[in-house]
């Protein structure tokens, strides 16, 4: 294991990503499947969490990720109209939204948020998403977190203090 | 046991069948020619008219059937003839030779890139190219190899033989022969589907001479991501993207010259969502379709093609194609038609896509021959409209387009009807029938154990090691805190290996599984079994996909691969260790159907359903059994409708199993699947009722027979004159002795259609009115040849072989005009005096008649009451307030609440002979349910923890199953087991967490993520310890 | 210059209404503000009797959001002095089903004059009762609510992303966890806050200001569509940290994708357990 | 000892003894739209002229003895934690006014004069030299004269600071610990005040804070029985949210509690008025409702302290937990309710 | 209107099929007069013969306009056969007195000249004696 391990470490470096991917089982999980036995190859930085379906996904899982340092983000599940559970991405699609409005109005890259369809019968549209996204984020580079300075600080010496000829 | 019944057929109609059948609890033999499930569905882009994705829908309704433990299926099986009698058929079949052992081959595909002979691509309608190993298509089932005998090296000439060489498990066989061998069954159904009419069947089109003219089959491969162009609309001459696209409907239907007169039925609407995927796969291009007459009369299609033309911008050109020559440029076609306004028009075009109509392949034709099977001029089943779905010969049932050309939702119809009808010879004893195995197995108690993971890597022969290190994954997954014991296995999926697992939990006191292998959308029941073979709760079982997204697409990156596939592992062991060991829940099902609604189609299921062996309550508001069916006087076909519906009647009432409640309103609906009950209110003059009075019906299913009613018109004169009648009341003129309307001095009889439907209102179609004025009009035309008989039409919907009767009507002398939507004809009366006035859009005449008759084709309608209905039934309508079913492709007669089946006029316009066929459909499925003594509910269902519920009704809102509900009293949500289908959207919404997934548990999730992102084995070591 | 009525006016008005519903509707308690004995300072009360109405007041610094503590005693049948941000926190309220409306009587403000020092006021956009049965002062009118919202930028709208990430950075470092901002706020009620988890531990426990922009991010995503905007969180920050700023986003997110006001009408369904096919996708690949 | 200093005096004082201490004072702080008054460590010279005394700081220094989250280190099986070598300066807290002195005694007789010493508080402590503050006027919602502190004078420091129009007097109560810090030196050259002037001064501003409508009627401790049995809190403390500002903000309040961040041991402030602070893991809660919570929080501070630590109260009366109160709950009007409820049950003041 | 014209086309050899239209236009789509002449649309000469425009139809030139290729015949779907019919209207319009009785005679022969004129050219190009542009398309109509 040495070996694979140093490698790993070695190329790291140069930045390799940890992208969490959420794929829904139905289609998107599919779709990835399609594309292994299609033989398609695409970068190994993402690491797939499978679940039912996009509307299992609650948003705060999304930012526990990024919370523990995940690079990049996909969320991919069955294209509107086609849920295997009738209209979960549809709810989903609200989510996530909202998610993505929030977390790129507080300073995440919107490179990081992949949010995205993709059927059972698009594996390759699947290897061509999780290329697009591993360039996306790599662009942005390494994740730091929410915060510049996400240290603590004893809360009463943050702030400004004020000049003053006061003594 | 039941006898078993042998499915011919494995599309989606004969996967229906024996998925209904099964769940019966009759052993079913499902025999199919080419080496995968799926028939014609499989190879569609999409379906109309929600455009879903075919394979999406199609692919785990296949895999339930092949893996469903009362099916046997024989692929590259065919019939060759059958003897006896119903109940006793001995059905002799022939299965091909495959080459490759179905038992052995694991669907690895080590072999298909290293056949040296290419062959052209059956799936790919021939326009890609496999070995002449190959699998049929990429998701075969069985995910099975086959070889081409008549391209393979070894076998004709003895060389090569590479794929054996490469083969792991021994699974080539060049020597394997045809196998002839018999099954003993108690009824057959027929489903050998159809083939796309040839593209060369209108020499003109120059289909072949010019390679960007395309059949439809061809287009949906196009179209679709895997197939041959990876879904770019692209020409076969010079891969450049389509900028102007044309399609032609009736590329052989409708038409003389070809011998197939009839109506295809499905090319219209096929063509409108080809249409309109073309539109999103490529901006700004143009699309043409040339049409005779747009036969939306689908439910829910008319929206569609209105969506096609109104937003879409898809234009349509009321013309045919007479020809298609070489256009200015290479591989550019010059198309000849008719423009409306200026008469001869010509455009060119990069592609054309023949909407090519369906037909019965002559195997199909030459196969019902020796089924002794009587076939139509058409060489489709010729089938009794009063008694659709079953054949000439007793005990043989057609279902799918064999029975004539029919879309999807009407083949899954054909086909649970035809389960209904073919379960009826093979009943023994309903208390014997499809008792599922529910929690027989005790497991192993393990909640008070300490966490013992094994893990087992799989090789997959080189699939796997080939790319990923699996010793080193081995070893180092063997150092994962909580893990006891860690092996890797040349094959897991082998049955040996299966064995192996079960004594490595025993040997070790294992409590946790991690699989690292392939996927477990195919492999997880597989090691599911393992484990609970072994005294392991099943869904102690954790799968990690390390070949179809590791080995498999990372090829190039072996030891990123290998990090990779140690750290899947590594967060599926985390994952499940906090698993749950969950068990699938039993309750009670009553089993007694309720139909509700004593017409043609409560009447029918109610039969079936009896037949069948399940006691049935029927109840209809009227005191008189027959609804709306009483009026009809003859079919489509001309035949008088009272013989049957009082044969059907008599046999209702006269049936042991079959309890009558007429004249009973229902008060209150309330339960679910296994256990509903119906409050009723007999027929007690209201002054003296009372409570008491109410009686109570229980049941494990309802059925929705409910019926429709007729528009009343208020346009055309209707409500002021005499002379001015609907359709259904000509029939009651025209069966009744003293005919006071139709006799000698009407001479000029008009008929105006659409009265009432594909208006802005009401956007539907109410798909009979065209053939029943037909109908009618032939029948006054044969008796009066005097009469002047002229129809007036939007779009003339003659689908199906109605098309005959449209030809008969032309040929009769009947007259047909044409008028459009926003220029309707104008009625006015003087006295007894008629005038009607309208414009004939092709010459643009106005034309004024003075008619005796004036016959209106009014809208069949929803019910006023659907609505209540639907409340109480929790069961929701669709837009025109017809009963919605639970999926528009397949499932066509459930509703979108389980338990709850839909038949006849409810769920929207259909003629009589069709409200039969779907109510034997609703009879097989409610038959699906009842068999059951128990009804399981799935293992991983929705929770709730009361403590943290705020009862804020976020769950009930989203359910789209109805499964999870605020009790108002207690304050908290609950989960229906029984109906929840565990997708988790209740856990993605809820704020206080109160809801949780059992098997993708939030505690899980988290686990897996942090896990994943642990940076390294000292920080795993610390998460993953905790 | 607002349009409003005085806080004296409004004041001896609702002491009346008070009085009158006290005495004339079959109510167990009324909510409203009194001047406390000791510090003058403006506090809930919960007043049984009319007699006690007289303490009544109304003043800028009605910070609290009474809707909040109907929650507390949804089985008795209460009165409520209501904000125009506190109807729509009760018209909420009703959307979820979560409290009777036969068991309530509102007594909305009309024409609010807003509080001391709530930046939310500033922007506020619903200066009227969404739903009541009394009403107090003056309405204010559609063209004078536009006109004074007209230019009126909401909080950190002016920012860059990576400017908010800075400001974050500042006000979190303060963040004591004391979640008064949550306690606060009228639409999170829940009785156990995930915060307070630790199966799953959905925010891992310490100090550092990352977890608490966790929190909010966390708490933000469970206000699209309920967050009626009124500032409460805010208001009761000890710390003066500017939590708000992302509610508030969202709150005009919501408006601006799916014309989503939470709390308008007891009928609308709440945001996010209602779709449209229709909905857009910004920025999805 | 009595020294007379103009405010240049004291800056340059303050600049001396910068060189070997960590001067940390009161000032005016920005912190985003609030303007409070805290203590910070004066970073520069330029800075003490910034120093803010006028105004009750917004909160005591308690946090730079018990932090709000105490890194105490690894936790190895069977070893408690022991705190680092303390690295840092030693501090003069300068401005300390009596009612926070008072939450430091406090302090001091929980975490080290009793049989359990928190090493952790204790180095801090030892570590920190206090310059007391006279108050010229009553801060909002005080009542420290009703628990017995002297907001004017106070000789439990080494050195108190009166300030006077353009100057201060300083009082130097422990000269030993003053030569021992070697501040003593310092401060020797400084003018000399006159005690009778220093009195005339005290004796003034206690006159002004004589007058006040809030007394506490009854004795210490309060009765326990009566607590439980005769008082409805809920009718008070409804409006409560639960948030626990109040005991953040308290200088006397040192709840606290543990929790490990890998294997380091942390301590962080905790709230009675947190439902989960009582809340046991199997789900029980032996104080359920707010209500309680707050009888907890009051009886801590007049009954069950003043119990075990001979008759002290808990409470200092700088009613800070009245001004940052999010719903302005009033802890006066709490006592106030509290007895008049036990008034009928003719019970005054409890020795029990 | 004459509510009888369809039966009288019909009641004649080679009108028989004349109700069995349906108006798709494969005729006109497929007709190389149609092509050169924007009005000749045989689809629209159906429909009006079988509305009853007998008078329109019969007096108008465009059923003299039909060169009898036939292709209309073979392209039609539903075995109308408009060449047919157009020799039926023909011989009704003669009859109706619209147009001269040898009026059909005298094409022809006129078309029997054009194919004879064709060949005549055809011969001398291929013979290499003239080219096509030597002969005036315009002068044979002359």
């Amino acid at each position: 294991m040495a070996t694979a391990q140093q490698e790993a470490q070695n190329k790291e470096e140069e930045f390799e990503p940890k992208i969490i991917a959420f794929l829904c089982n139905w289609c998107s999980y599919a779709a990835a499947d399609l594309a292994g036995s299609s033989r398609l190859q695409y970068p190994s930085n993402i690491r797939t969490i499978r679940i039912p379906c996009t509307g299992r996904l609650n948003p705060l899982l999304v930012i526990k990720a990024l919370d523990r340092g995940a690079d990049g983000i996909l969320v991919s599940g069955c294209h509107p109209g086609d849920c295997h559970y009738i209209d979960g991405n549809y709810y989903a699609r609200r989510r996530f939204t909202m998610l993505k409005e929030l977390l790129e109005f507080s300073g995440v890259e919107p490179e990081r948020l992949n949010f995205t369809w993709c059927s059972a019968a698009e594996g390759r549209r699947f290897a061509k998403i999780v290329k697009q996204v591993v360039d996306r984020v790599e662009s942005v580079g390494p994740w730091q977190g929410f915060l510049t300075e996400p240290g603590f600080a004893d809360g009463m010496e943050v702030g400004e203090i004020e000049d003053g000829e006061f003594l | 046991m039941p006898d078993p019944v042998v499915v011919v057929g494995g599309g989606i109609a004969g996967i229906q069948a024996a998925t209904d059948l099964a769940e019966m609890g009759i052993p079913v033999y499902l025999i199919e020619k080419s080496p995968s499930l799926g028939g014609r569905m499989a190879q569609l882009d999409k379906t109309f008219p929600t455009n879903d994705c075919s394979t999406c829908i199609l692919a785990p309704k296949i895999t339930s059937c092949y893996n469903h433990e009362n099916v046997t299926t024989y692929t590259m099986t065919e019939l060759i003839n059958v003897e006896g009698e119903p109940g006793n058929f001995r059905v002799r079949l022939k299965k091909r030779p495959r080459y490759v052992d179905e038992e052995k081959c694991t669907g690895c595909g080590d072999c298909l890139d290293k056949c040296p002979v290419s062959i052209s691509d059956e799936y790919n309608m021939g326009m890609s190219e496999y070995g002449a190993i190959h699998k049929y298509q990429p998701q075969a089932v069985p995910n099975v190899a086959a070889i081409d005998a008549s391209e393979c090296l070894k076998i004709n000439e003895d060389k090569c033989g590479v794929c054996e060489k490469i083969c792991n498990f021994d699974a080539i066989e060049y020597k394997q022969k045809e196998k002839k061998f018999v099954v003993q069954a108690a009824s057959i159904i027929y489903a050998a589907g159809y083939e796309g009419f040839s593209g060369d069947l209108v020499s003109d089109y120059g289909y072949k001479k010019h390679p960007n003219v395309v059949t439809s089959l061809e287009y949906e491969r196009i179209l679709n991501a895997a197939g041959p162009t990876d879904g770019h609309v692209i020409r076969q001459t010079d891969g450049e993207e389509v900028e102007n696209i044309a399609f032609i409907h009736c590329s052989g239907s409708r038409d003389r010259r070809t011998d197939k007169n009839y109506c295809s039925s499905v090319c219209c609407t096929y063509s409108i969502k080809h249409a309109l995927i073309t539109k999103e796969h490529i901006k700004d291009v143009n699309v043409d379709l040339y049409y005779m007459d747009i036969r939306t009369f689908g439910k829910g299609f008319e929206r569609y093609y209105n969506r096609a033309q109104e937003t879409e911008g898809v234009n349509f050109i009321r013309s045919r194609v007479s020809e298609i020559e070489p256009g200015s440029n290479p591989g550019d076609l010059k198309l000849k038609a008719t423009d409306d306004d200026n008469g001869y028009c010509e455009q060119e075009y990069d592609m054309v896509v023949l909407a090519s109509g369906l037909e019965p392949t002559q195997q199909v034709t030459d196969s019902l021959q020796k089924l002794k099977v009587r076939t139509n001029k058409y060489g489709f089943v010729d089938m009794d409209e009063f008694n659709p779905l079953s054949t000439s010969r007793p005990g043989i049932f057609g279902c799918g387009v064999v029975n004539g050309p029919r879309d999807i939702p009407e083949s899954v119809m054909d086909a649970s009807g035809a389960a209904a009808l073919a379960g009826q010879h093979a009943v023994l004893d309903v208390k014997d029938m499809g008792v599922e195995a529910a929690g027989d197995q005790e497991f192993r108690v393990t909640q008070n154990e300490r966490t013992r993971v094994g893990v087992f890597v799989c090789h997959c022969g080189t699939n796997i090691a080939g790319v990923i290190d699996v010793e080193e994954v081995k070893e180092k997954a063997a150092g994962i805190p909580f893990v006891e014991h860690a092996e890797d296995v040349k094959y897991l999926c082998s049955s040996d290996s299966q064995d192996l697992i079960g004594e490595r939990i025993k040997e070790h006191n294992l409590n946790r599984i991690v699989v690292a292998s392939c996927t477990p959308r195919t492999h997880e029941p597989l090691f599911m079994d393992a484990i609970a073979e072994a005294g392991l709760n099943p869904y102690l079982l954790e799968m990690t996909n390390i070949r179809d997204q590791g080995s498999w697409v990372h090829k190039e990156e072996p030891e990123k691969a290998t990090w990779k596939a140690f750290e899947l592992i590594r967060a599926g062991v985390a994952r499940v260790k906090n698993a749950l060991p969950l068990e699938r829940g039993e309750v009670d099902n009553i089993a007694r159907a309720l139909v509700v609604g004593g017409g043609a189609a409560g009447l029918n299921a109610a039969r079936e359903l009896a037949n069948l062996g399940f006691p049935v309550s029927l109840v209809e508001r009227e005191e008189e059994l027959g609804g709306h069916a009483t009026s009809l006087k003859h079919s489509l076909e001309g035949r008088p409708v009272k013989p049957h519906l009082d044969r059907l009647i008599a046999e209702v009432k006269g049936h042991e199993l079959i309890d009558i409640y007429a004249g009973h309103e229902i008060k209150d609906i309330t339960g679910f699947v296994g256990n509903y009950k119906l409050e009723l209110i007999p027929p007690v003059p209201k002054e003296v009722r009372s409570d008491k009075d109410l009686v109570e019906i229980e049941g494990g299913v309802v059925i929705v027979a409910t019926g429709g009613q007729e528009f009343e018109p208020l346009e055309y004169s209707y409500q002021d004159s005499e002379q001015v009648i609907t359709q259904l009341e000509l029939e009651e003129e025209l069966s009744s002795e003293n005919q006071s309307l139709v006799r000698d001095d009407c001479e000029e009889i008009y008929m105006i259609q659409c009265v009432g439907s594909r208006e802005e209102d009401r956007p539907y179609c109410s798909r009979i009115c065209c053939s029943q004025a037909l109908r009618n009009a032939v029948h006054i035309k044969e008796n009066h040849p005097d009469k002047d008989i002229t129809i007036l039409y939007r779009e003339m919907r003659s689908y199906g072989y109605y098309e005959d009767l449209y030809r008969k009507a032309r040929d009769l002398g009947i007259n047909f005009s044409r008028y459009e939507v926003d220029n309707k004809p104008e009625v006015s009366r003087k006295g007894d005096e008629l005038t009607l006035k309208y414009e004939e859009p092709l010459s643009g005449k106005m034309i004024t008649a003075k008619p005796d008759l004036l016959v209106l084709a009014a809208a069949i309608l929803p019910r006023e009451d659907n609505l209540t209905l639907s409340q109480m039934l929790k069961t929701p309508l669709n837009e025109d307030q017809f009963f919605l079913e639970a999926h528009v492709k397949l499932r066509p007669v459930d509703s979108a609440t389980d338990g709850i089946f839909l038949a006849g006029l409810a769920h929207g316009p259909k003629n009589l002979s069709e409200t039969l066929a779907q109510s034997r459909a609703a009879a097989g499925r409610a038959a699906s349910i009842l068999s059951k003594e128990y009804l399981l509910t799935q293992a991983t269902v929705a929770e709730v923890d009361e403590e943290l519920c705020i009862a804020c009704g976020d769950c009930e809102r989203v359910c789209a199953y109805k499964a999870i509900e605020v009790n108002e009293e207690e304050n908290v949500a609950e989960v229906n087991r029984v109906l929840c289908k565990g997708c988790g959207n209740c856990t993605g919404v809820c704020r206080p967490h109160a809801v949780d997934l059992n098997g993708f548990l939030n505690q899980q999730i988290i686990d897996e993520i942090e896990t994943l992102l642990a940076k390294d084995d000292s920080e795993f070591a610390k998460t993953g310890g905790v | 210059m607002k349009m409003e009525n005085s806080y004296k006016d409004l004041s001896a008005e609702i002491k009346e209404v008070a009085k009158k519903v006290l005495a004339e509707e079959d109510v167990d308690q009324l909510l409203g503000f009194a001047q406390g004995e000791f510090s003058g300072l403006t506090e809930p009360v919960i007043i049984k009797k009319a007699e006690q109405a007289q303490r009544m007041v109304f003043t800028e610094d009605a910070t609290p959001m009474l809707s909040k503590y109907l929650l507390e005693y949804k089985e008795k049948k209460q009165a409520v002095v209501a904000k125009p941000c506190d109807t729509r926190a009760i018209a909420y309220y009703l959307s979820e089903d979560i409290i009777d409306r036969k068991n309530l009587v509102i007594i909305g403000i009309n024409g609010c004059p807003g509080l001391k020092d709530n930046t939310a006021c500033d922007e506020c956009d619903t200066r009227n009762p969404v739903i009541s049965d009394y009403q107090v002062g003056e309405e204010i009118s559609s063209a004078e609510l536009a006109a004074e919202l007209k230019g009126v930028k909401y909080l950190l709208e002016d920012m860059t992303p990576a400017e908010r990430k800075e400001h974050y950075s500042q006000e979190f470092a303060r963040c004591t966890q004391c979640y008064a901002c949550r306690d606060a706020c009228p639409v999170c009620y829940c009785d156990h806050c995930y915060v307070e988890s630790n199966q799953p531990e959905w925010v891992e426990e310490g100090s550092s200001a990352d977890k608490d922009m966790i929190f909010h991010l966390m708490r933000t995503m469970h206000m699209p569509g309920r967050c009626v905007n009124c500032g409460a969180c805010e208001m009761a920050c000890p710390e003066g940290i500017d939590m708000r700023s992302m509610t508030t986003h969202l709150y005009h997110k919501a408006e601006e994708l799916y014309d989503f006001r939470p709390g308008i009408s007891p009928e609308q369904p709440p945001l996010l357990s209602d779709f449209s096919k229709e909905d857009s996708e910004p920025g999805f690949l | 000892m009595i020294k007379k200093l103009t405010n240049q005096d004291l800056k340059a004082l303050l600049k001396e003894l910068r060189q070997e201490f960590l001067v940390i004072a009161p000032f005016k702080v920005k912190q985003g739209r609030l303007m409070k008054v805290l203590y910070q460590p004066v970073k520069n010279d330029e800075q003490l002229s910034s120093i803010y005394l006028t105004d009750q700081p917004d909160a005591s220094p308690k946090e730079y003895f018990l932090p709000r989250d105490d890194k105490l280190g690894e936790e190895t099986a069977g070893a408690d934690c022991e705190p680092a070598d303390w690295q840092d300066q030693p501090r003069i807290f300068l401005g300390v006014r009596s009612c926070d002195i008072a939450g430091i005694e406090l302090f001091d007789d929980v975490f080290i004069e009793n049989d359990y010493i928190d090493p952790f508080y204790q180095q801090r402590r030892e570590n920190s030299i206090i310059i007391g503050y006279s108050c010229s006027e009553k801060a909002d919602n005080s009542f420290c004269q009703e628990v017995g502190v002297n907001p004017v004078d106070n000789d439990n420091v080494p050195l108190m600071l009166y300030q006077k129009e353009e100057g201060f007097f300083l009082k130097i109560n422990d000269e030993d610990k003053l030569k021992e810090m070697g501040i003593l030196e310092k401060i020797e050259n400084l003018a000399d005040g006159t005690d009778e002037d220093l009195e005339a001064l005290i004796n003034e501003r206690q006159e002004a804070f004589k007058e006040d409508d809030f007394t506490i009627k009854s004795e210490l401790p309060f009765p326990e029985k009566e607590a439980f049995s005769s008082v409805n809190w809920e009718e008070v403390t409804a409006s409560c949210l639960g948030c626990g500002v109040c005991t953040f903000y308290c200088p006397t309040c040192f709840c606290f509690k543990f929790f490990w961040e890998d294997v380091e041991k942390n301590r962080a402030w905790d709230s009675c008025m947190f439902s989960l602070f009582t809340e046991h893991a199997s789900g029980h809660n032996p104080r359920e409702s707010q209500e309680q919570r707050w009888r907890q929080r009051l009886m801590h501070k007049f009954s069950y302290h003043p119990k075990n630590y001979q008759g002290e109260p808990g409470c200092v009366g700088c009613g800070r937990c009245v001004s940052k109160c999010p719903v302005n709950l009033d802890i006066r009007k709490v006592i106030a309710h509290f007895e008049n409820s036990i008034v009928g049950e003719g019970v005054k003041g409890n020795e029990g | 209107m004459n509510k009888d014209f369809k039966q009288t086309i019909k009641n004649r050899p080679g009108g028989e099929n004349l109700s069995l239209c349906y108006s798709c236009g494969s005729c006109t789509a497929t007709c190389p007069v149609s092509e050169q002449v924007e009005d000749f649309n045989p689809r629209l000469i159906i429909k009006k013969s079988l509305l009853g425009f007998s008078e329109e139809v019969l007096s108008g030139e465009e059923i003299w306009q039909c060169i009898q290729c036939r292709r209309c015949v073979s392209a039609c779907p539903q075995n109308v056969r408009f060449a047919d019919i157009v020799r039926v209207l023909r011989e009704l319009a003669v009859e109706e007195g619209h147009f001269a009785e040898d009026l059909e005679e005298r094409l022809d022969d006129y078309d029997k000249e054009v194919l004879r004129y064709r060949l005549e050219i055809l011969e001398e190009v291929l013979a290499g004696d003239k080219d096509f542009e030597d002969f005036s398309l315009k002068a044979g109509g002359d």
